[in-house]
């Protein structure tokens, strides 16, 4: 079988919400099975990526370290869009991880090479 | 003073759990009474005795239970969003021809009176949804 | 009576209920927490909101330990951080709660 | 027991969620114990009293009729926000039951008058 | 290959997500769904967003039975109703589905 | 065409349930299959056999079985987002020492591979969130 794109868009925060934790099992899945993966951080889901979330005194689980781990899963391409960053005070220095900045036309265009779309 | 609680998130897709939780263990340290935790809407799954924690992700239910023991609080589920959301005692099992009942033996089954009753009755109300 | 406000969600996805929370009414109370905390990292987000809430009177917190958990930093000086005893605290000092 | 001032916000559409189905449940359990009940319809909540919802061609249920019954449970005091009303394109005139218009200011006041508030 | 996106939360909700759906590309279709359908009732609202997915070649659509439920009346003559057949017929149009 | 659906929003408390059965209905009766129904985050509610429904309210787990069994389509519940949840078959319930089982007999319970695997071998993929 050939390895198709698959795109996952993460589009919400950590922590209020399950999706980010339960999108990352999603992007597990997918590298088990060999496929081209990229993760695509948008709306306040840049916020899953800023550097510093420290859970020291909660109870909370970081998954977002997941993140950082991908790349032992072969996932590579990360990707931000650059207005949410912007607009939400955030710069790539700020963040966790090595991800590559798309304007809304790369955005767009990202989106048109996948086969298939998650959104979370 | 006594607070009454009312939480509508999401056992495990919400914060609210969690902040309301908190929230409570805060308040008891500081010398204050819980009359109750009401859980409405979503929030009634946190009575669903079946769920199965990951190892490292926090235990709520279980949280909610040590909570409601060690301060002698009534967790109490919504009768109406429990029963469209499948979490059932013996007694609606029965009613409703169910063949197994999930309710956690920490938490109760009633209806929206009373959270409304424990919101006047008591000093504060704090919700967390 | 005064009103301590809790908003959860985060600035983008509702926006409209900040604009609005600018009728809180002098004496009130706003604790910003969950996704809500996200708006104070930017340096911009919040300025606007911040200084109508003052120039009503109404006294603006955000919950450390959300903060802290998100990796948030706090750009404002009016806006005060509070851990839970704090949260707990604003329920003792205003007698009506409103989450939004 | 002397009746408190209780008020139920609906900041929800309708449908999309269950938050306007079951603040009702909440409204009508407040109504029997004869307490002072306010509904205020604030955000896409306006919508719940939009005329002319349709439910004959689907299943879902048309829960918002109970709220132009609600005269029957002794429940006679509904609000709407008017800058909710307006950033929407929506006037009264356009809405199932008969509500007083409030403006910030007006709700600021409704809710300093409330002994409790329930949001949904 | 060309791409269907939904959009399900209100305007008022996830504004953002009306404005960024502007980067849909020619030939890309949008379907109002669910409280997205909403906006379609206030003649001001979706104007610049309609306009701007006009100019780029994008057709968007909003679902017919939801409006019915709402009561909502679409002000639009550039937003086009369709029931849940032509949902269906825009799947087939279209190779790949993003629900925002 | 082969169609793989998607549902991520609650039983109850979402739309997305109800636009999903009525989009698999539009799309089997235009001639279309539907590979399978992945349930997945809070969707796997839909599982709980437990739920009761109100006589004026949608019955949307039946709604689905009726749906599968008269179009053979597989539904199926994420793994682990029905343990966090609380949705067990007897399997799993033994696995993790539970008193009760509660899935409904419609559904089957499977991994997220299943979700990958049924998205690349159709035609197409239609989420509902």
């Amino acid at each position: 079988m050939t390895a198709h794109k698959l795109l996952y868009l993460f589009t919400r925060g950590p922590y209020s919400c399950a999706s980010g934790n339960e999108g990352l099992d999603a992007v597990l899945a997918g590298s088990t099975l060999e496929q081209d993966l990229s993760l695509l951080f948008i709306h306040d889901g840049v916020f899953q990526l800023l550097a510093g979330q420290d859970t020291a005194d909660s109870e909370l689980k970081q998954f977002t370290r997941t993140f950082r781990a991908l790349e032992d899963f072969g996932v590579q391409r990360l990707y931000v869009h650059d207005q949410s960053m912007c607009s939400r005070g955030l710069t790539v220095e700020q963040l966790s991880v090595a991800v590559s900045e798309l304007d809304s036309a790369g955005v767009a265009s990202l989106i048109e090479q996948q086969y298939r779309v998650f959104t979370f | 003073m006594k607070i009454n609680i009312l939480v509508n998130g999401a056992l495990y897709s919400s914060q609210a759990s969690y902040s309301a939780w908190q929230y409570c263990l805060a308040a008891c340290e500081a010398g204050h009474q819980i009359s109750q935790v009401f859980f409405h809407q979503d929030a009634v799954a946190h009575g669903n005795m079946l769920s199965v924690v990951m190892s490292d992700e926090p235990d709520m239910v279980e949280n909610w239970a040590r909570f409601a023991e060690h301060y002698s609080v009534p967790l109490v589920i919504c009768v109406s969003s429990a029963e469209r959301r499948g979490v059932l005692n013996g007694a609606l099992a029965t009613e409703h021809a169910k063949t197994a009942a999930n309710l956690h033996p920490s938490f109760s089954i009633a209806g929206l009176g009373t959270l409304t009753d424990a919101s006047i009755t008591s000093d504060r109300m704090v919700s967390f949804s | 009576m005064s009103t301590l406000h809790t908003l959860s969600a985060s600035w983008h996805e509702r926006v409209w209920v900040f604009e609005q929370l600018c009728f809180a009414t002098s004496g009130d109370a706003i604790l910003l927490i969950e996704d809500a905390v996200l708006a104070a990292h930017s340096p911009i987000t919040l300025a606007s909101f911040l200084a109508k809430c003052e120039s009503r009177g109404v006294k603006v917190y955000v919950l450390q330990e959300d903060m802290q958990v998100r990796g948030v930093h706090n750009q404002y000086k009016q806006l005060k951080p509070v851990p839970y005893t704090g949260f707990v605290e604003l329920t003792e000092k205003h007698q009506r709660h409103v989450a939004w």
